[in-house]
């Protein structure tokens, strides 16, 4: 029987991937893909730690964390469209316009 | 409620007139500017009729139109009441009001329409704010009318606003204005932290059971300062200055704002608060000498002016310094007394004066006019009857309410004011038929060719010139213009008699009438017999010691003083017959033997160029000087244009961080993140 | 959540189960390709499939054949894993969503077993969802074998399916919704059983076995079974494969036995749809006046009724235009399908049904 | 045991994912990393999480990912541009980025280190979505307000944004 710390562990491993990939990448979508990642592994300390407290809090909260993140990836995806119509690129590199 | 229709009526007038004016033929918009005042004239009338029907001690009828100002514990309301005082100015204001508007709507006919409009537009913009002026029940729906006939005394002296001196004339009253609405508001403000109220009753009821080393200095001191705003308002010494050249307006607004109504409203301020200046006898004291000073001042130059409405002028701050006599010796219903029947023949003189000007073609000046006797039979014959009344020839209005006064200040004990007064009414017979001898009397003198043209700066212009051109046949006042000369003649002569002395038989009706108003609200005042009655009792025989020593004195003495005084006006008369009609030569020759003394009349003592030196120029420069060139440029300006600069320059640092790369962005949060987690698992 | 595993033979019992009804979705497809030409052959006044066997019974099993033995082949361009996954993904999901789905009572395979056992594979007390959430994966399926077969007409397709059948999951789940409100559980097992409760008519009378959802929330069902057409991507919205447009939608470029899985695929999605219908609205394996103990015949048959209907509606609609079917799933069916589930809020608030 | 079973498939999915070159591979494993992760919540006795992880993340969101990937025919990571990249902008921030997350990793272990470790889950679990439904509609009713309203700005926001200029219709 695993214990709550097993599932932390599991949960920080998957963050930080997710961290990784946000910078490795070079592909907005992958990028995006990559903040999903992070997004899973707090989902999964949620739930274990409302199953280790047995309430049900935990889950309330993924499902909150869902409905963001499906806001999120409607936004970040039009945003993604409309980028690529832009400049026939998906790398965020190229998007630099706005500085200085 | 009916109250509220009073003011509204004219305000409507105004806002038809100011809107849709332009597009409005000159008799559309002179009627309806009429109708509004003359409906707001049948309210006043029923309202107070209304309030005759009350008993006495609950004479007064109160309407709260809205709930102005909250804040913590103070409230204002928009409160309109009436009580009698209130109720015979608003009498005042509306009749004479509309017998003026009609008046005008003759005299300035010859304006385009946009400026007709505008013209009426101001004046029902200036009956509505006098009539909350005198209706209001605390001091701040007080200031707004206040105000607001200051503004629109404004706009009516600078309506010619082409011409230079107008407009001048127009800021100079303003100015003086504020000077005296500043030691006004700084009286209300301090009434309120003392009695913390604004509203008239509660703070007479407070004062009159106040201890008297309570209001020994703040009393004086509030009082004093409501005084300066009086000054202000209705002319009097140090800040008369103004009314003389708010003659520049057009001649009706002359007789409305500057001798009938706007110009009593310190007097009527006085009046208002008779009990709490009854407790500050220090302050009553200054006012009484100011009153008579400005009189006798005035008077003096008024002997020699030559202009006809700048006469008029002199006269008009001379009977208010009257006034503000009465009220100083606290003889308040004397003081409104004449107030009232002044508003009369004042406006009569000037309505009759006006329709010389109209008829002459703008002619101002008096040594280029007389002979108009015949030309003019009807303004002279209603001017002649208002002399007469200025003048206080017994049987007319004049002759009742100065006589009071005199009467008053005698038995008040005070020898040199009522010396000085006597001499001034001298001189007011005087001046007033030396005008009337130079204007109708004797030959016809025409202008220096052009001086004429430049004297009428009015829109007489078109008509000025056939007017010149035969001179002969000069035109009487129009039909609208003759009613209300006539209708103010009767007035002038019949006015006088509700406040017939006791000693002519009459029962002086005017002063019971009165009583309410003047003394402290009779409830509190019993209310406040336990405590400290003693004030509060004084404060009725202040406001009522007229009465008292009216029996104490005797008739014998009033007769005897009456007598004394119609003797002094036939005097007066009589010595201007004898200078300018028997021998002019007189006249010139005494000028010539006091030249000095009569040149320094002509400058009006020199006081505006004594204030330009001594007040105006030091302002200007020191804000051209100091504040502008060094305060507002250096620091004000510095200080703005630095932090723009130096927001600028940190902007211009900070932008660096601006790489425009997503990643970057991501990085710092994500460094962020890692130290703050750091720091928690480190310490 | 799985419910324990109390004997042996009870789980090789169940083991049994699962294995008969793997092998019955099997034969369903078979018998539902001959049944489909049979009433299509009916509705146009042809006879239809009739040399292979008697009156053309052994067809399915000729075309099965047919299938295996042709070659197997693989564009170029397209790519080989995906290629190879798309149709296993769809047959999986489609297999995979009946496993949760109770077709009968409680049996003892006539006293063989010492407990009774329930006629399921699996009792997942949030079944519905399970349900939901397999058909929902089967979209992978179609769009991966419209992208990895690298040409226009399957990319096409396949984006119109996902486009599709994301349109359509929400007034299905919400129709489901509704369903769940009045069995008060996720299960659908339970949700049978409250369905085999009396039917009271008006308080006059009442028949047992026939608390049937279907009378409290038919405007559900019809949405529901729409929404099941859409999701299995039949006509009338059999978009994905609109022959006329799209030669054969996602599937042009398979062929053979990977070809013939999307076939099962559809096939069994169909009769997992109408399983679920059945219920969730028919009373499941109820039926008045029939024992429980035949409950899994009278299943069958409500099965095969819906079935009739989707062959029926293949063969007499017409297919939608692409904008319309949209149009029509956002702005009817959605606002129709939440407006219900407000309603039956509503009435189980106030009838407390 | 399935706890490590599912949790190896998450980890592993996951290092692929952003692992992959091909954009559409991603997608795909990140749906098996989810597929695990609603594994590890049946184990956690969740099985709303579990299902709504599918339905919602597998079902929906990945979908539309998809859908975009294809949409825009995702591209592979060596296009012109990066050859054109600015050197010094380009690496810098992901060498950077990574070093953090191992630094991020590191913190989380020792953070994990220093916990008292709670070793099983002794107290009763909630399964029953009763529960949870009158939990959330009461306890978070207004949090799950809010959340509804972020959904439609979110909605419109996506709307507005894809729509391209010449065809007022927008594309979903």
């Amino acid at each position: 029987m695993p214990s709550l710390n097993d599932y932390l562990i599991l949960s920080a491993v998957l963050f930080t991937i997710g961290t990784a990939g946000v910078f490795v990448r070079r592909n907005l979508i992958t990028i995006l893909l990559s903040v999903e990642i992070m997004l899973n592994a707090v989902n999964l300390t949620f739930v274990a730690f409302g199953r280790a407290f047995g309430t049900v809090d935990g889950q309330i909260i993924v499902f909150f964390v869902m409905t963001v993140a499906a806001a999120e990836a409607a936004v970040g995806l039009a945003i993604v469209i409309a980028l690529f119509r832009h400049r026939e690129s998906l790398n965020p590199d190229a998007f630099t316009a706005l500085k200085w | 409620m009916m109250l509220l229709l009073i003011p509204l009526f004219p305000f409507l007038g105004f806002l038809v007139n100011a809107c849709i004016g332009k597009r409005l033929s000159k008799s559309a918009a002179g009627s309806v500017a009429v109708a509004a005042m003359v409906a707001s004239f049948a309210v006043a009338l029923t309202s107070v009729i209304q309030l005759a029907g009350l008993p006495e001690e609950s004479r007064h009828i109160t309407q709260t139109v809205f709930t102005w100002i909250t804040s913590g514990d103070f409230t204002a309301n928009f409160t309109l009441r009436v009580d009698p005082l209130s109720a015979l100015m608003i009498l005042v204001i509306t009749g004479i009001g509309s017998l003026i508007h009609i008046y005008s709507t003759s005299y300035m006919h010859e304006e385009p329409d946009s400026e007709y409009a505008r013209y009426f537009s101001y004046l029902n913009l200036f009956a509505s704010f006098m009539l909350v002026l005198v209706l209001g029940s605390n001091f701040l729906v007080m200031f707004v009318g206040w105000e607001g006939v200051g503004l629109c005394s404004y706009l009516l002296i600078g309506f010619y606003y082409t011409k230079k001196s107008a407009s001048d004339a127009g800021k100079k009253a303003f100015i003086v204005n504020r000077i005296g609405d500043f030691g006004f508001v700084l009286g209300v403000l301090m009434l309120f932290v003392t009695f913390g109220s604004i509203e008239f009753q509660e703070i007479a009821a407070k004062a009159a059971t106040m201890h008297p080393e309570l209001t020994f200095g703040t009393l004086s001191l509030a009082t004093l300062l409501l005084f300066v705003g009086a000054t202000g308002k209705s002319a009097q010494i140090p800040l008369y200055v103004w009314l003389p050249d708010a003659m520049e307006g057009p001649t009706p607004v002359s007789a409305l704002i500057h001798a009938a109504t706007m110009v009593t409203a310190g007097v009527y301020m006085i009046g208002r608060n008779a009990v709490l200046f009854s407790l500050a006898p220090d302050t009553l004291m200054i006012i009484a000498v100011v009153g008579a000073a400005t009189a006798f001042f005035a008077g003096t130059i008024g002997l020699v002016q030559n202009d006809i409405k700048r006469v008029l002028a002199y006269s008009t701050v001379s009977q208010l310094g009257y006034m503000f006599l009465a009220m100083g010796v606290g003889a308040y219903t004397a003081g409104i007394f004449h107030l009232y029947t002044h508003a009369f023949f004042k406006a009569l003189l000037f309505l009759g004066s006006g329709a010389v000007i109209h008829a002459l073609a703008g002619e101002q000046d008096i040594r280029h006019m007389g002979g108009l006797k015949d030309k003019l039979p009807i303004t002279y014959w209603t001017f002649l009857i208002g002399s007469l009344a200025i003048a206080g020839v017994p049987g007319l209005a004049g002759f009742f309410s100065k006589d009071e006064i005199l009467f008053k200040t005698y038995e008040g004990g005070h020898m040199i004011l009522w010396v000085v007064g006597m001499l001034t009414s001298l001189m007011t017979a005087t001046y007033m038929f030396r005008l009337v001898f130079l204007t109708f009397w004797g030959e016809r003198r025409h202008a220096p060719a052009g001086h004429g043209h430049a004297a009428h700066g009015h829109g007489h212009d078109d008509h000025g010139h056939d007017a010149h051109g035969h001179g002969d046949h000069l035109h009487d006042a129009p039909k609208p213009m003759a009613f209300a000369l006539i209708a103010l003649t009767v007035g002038s002569i019949l006015a006088g008699y509700i406040g017939l002395p006791h000693a002519l038989g009459g029962s002086n009706r005017l002063e019971k009438w009165l009583e309410p108003s003047l003394t402290a609200p009779h409830v509190v005042a019993a209310a406040g017999e336990a405590p400290a009655g003693e004030p509060a009792v004084a404060a009725e025989a202040a406001a009522e010691h007229g009465e008292e020593h009216g029996e104490a004195v005797g008739a014998g003495v009033e007769l005897g003083l009456m007598g004394l005084s119609s003797v002094v006006a036939l005097t007066g008369i009589g010595l201007a017959w004898f200078f300018f009609v028997s021998d002019p030569k007189r006249s010139e020759s005494v000028a010539q033997s006091f030249s000095g003394l009569r040149t320094v009349l002509l400058n009006k003592y020199y006081v505006d160029e004594a204030y330009n030196a001594g007040v105006v120029q030091p302002i200007r420069v020191t804000s051209e000087q100091v504040l502008w060139k060094v305060v507002d440029v250096a620091g004000i300006d510095g200080a703005v244009n630095g932090t723009a600069e130096s927001v600028g320059g940190l902007a211009e640092l900070l932008r660096r961080v601006q790489t425009g790369s997503v990643r970057a962005y991501a990085a710092s949060l994500l460094l962020g993140a890692v130290m703050v987690f750091g720091y928690y698992l480190w310490r | 959540m799985f419910n324990a595993i109390s004997s042996n033979s009870f789980f090789i019992a169940q083991i049994g189960i699962a294995a008969v009804v793997w092998f019955l979705l099997q034969i369903s497809a078979a018998v539902m390709v001959y049944f489909e030409r049979k009433v299509c052959a009916w509705l146009q006044q042809r006879v239809g499939p009739n040399r292979v066997g008697k009156a053309g019974v052994l067809q399915p099993i000729a075309d099965v054949v047919k299938l295996l033995f042709k070659e197997e082949l693989r564009p170029a361009a397209a790519d080989p894993l995906l290629f190879a996954l798309a149709p296993i993904i769809s047959a999986t999901a489609a297999f995979a969503a009946f496993a949760v789905v109770p077709f009968g009572g409680y049996t003892t395979l006539l006293g063989l077993l010492t407990e009774p056992l329930p006629l399921h594979v699996a009792d997942v007390n949030v079944a519905v969802l399970v349900v939901f959430a397999i058909t929902s994966m089967g979209v992978y399926g179609i769009v991966l074998a419209g992208w990895s077969s690298n040409s226009k007409y399957s990319l096409l397709g396949g984006l119109r399916s996902s486009a599709q059948m994301i349109s359509y999951e929400l007034s299905y789940g919400m129709a489901l919704a509704a369903v769940l409100l009045l069995g008060n559980s996720m299960s659908l097992r339970d949700i049978v059983n409250v369905q085999g409760g009396d039917l009271n008519v008006f308080g006059l009378f009442s028949i047992p076995h026939f608390r049937w959802f279907l009378f409290f929330n038919p405007l559900g069902f019809l949405i529901f079974f729409t929404a099941g057409v859409a999701e299995t991507n039949r006509a009338p919205f059999d978009f994905p494969e609109a022959e006329q447009e799209l030669v054969a939608g996602y599937h042009t470029e398979y062929s053979s036995m990977s070809f013939g899985m999307f076939f099962l695929a559809e096939y069994i999605n169909m009769v997992t749809v109408s399983a679920v219908a059945v219920d969730l609205f028919l009373g499941g394996w109820f039926f008045p006046g029939i024992p429980e103990s035949l409950g899994w015949l009278v299943f069958l048959v409500k099965i095969s009724v819906l079935l009739f209907f989707y062959l029926w509606m293949r063969w007499s609609l017409p297919r939608y235009r692409y904008d319309q079917l949209m149009a029509f799933g956002w702005k009817v069916m959605l606002p129709a399908s939440v407006l219900n589930v407000i309603a039956t809020a509503a009435a189980v608030l106030y009838f407390g049904l | 045991m399935l706890f490590y079973l599912f949790g190896a498939v998450a980890v592993i999915a996951s290092l692929l994912v952003i692992a992959q070159r091909n954009p559409v591979y991603s997608v795909l494993l990140l749906i098996t990393s989810f597929g695990a992760l609603s594994g590890l919540y049946v184990l956690l006795d969740a099985p709303f999480a579990a299902s709504i992880q599918i339905i919602v993340y597998a079902g929906a969101i990945m979908v539309l990912f998809l859908f975009v990937v294809m949409l825009l025919n995702a591209p592979h990571e060596d296009t012109d541009f990066d050859e054109r990249t600015h050197p010094m902008l380009r690496p810098g921030p992901m060498r950077f980025g990574a070093l953090l997350a191992v630094a991020l990793i590191a913190e989380l272990a020792w953070a994990l280190a220093r916990s008292s470790p709670l070793t099983t889950f002794t107290n009763t679990p909630v399964t029953s979505i009763q529960a949870l439904g009158r939990t959330l509609f009461t306890d978070y009713a207004f949090q799950f307000e809010v959340t509804s309203v972020l959904i439609l700005v979110a909605m419109v926001g996506a709307v507005v944004m894809a729509r391209r200029e010449d065809a007022p219709g927008g594309k979903r």
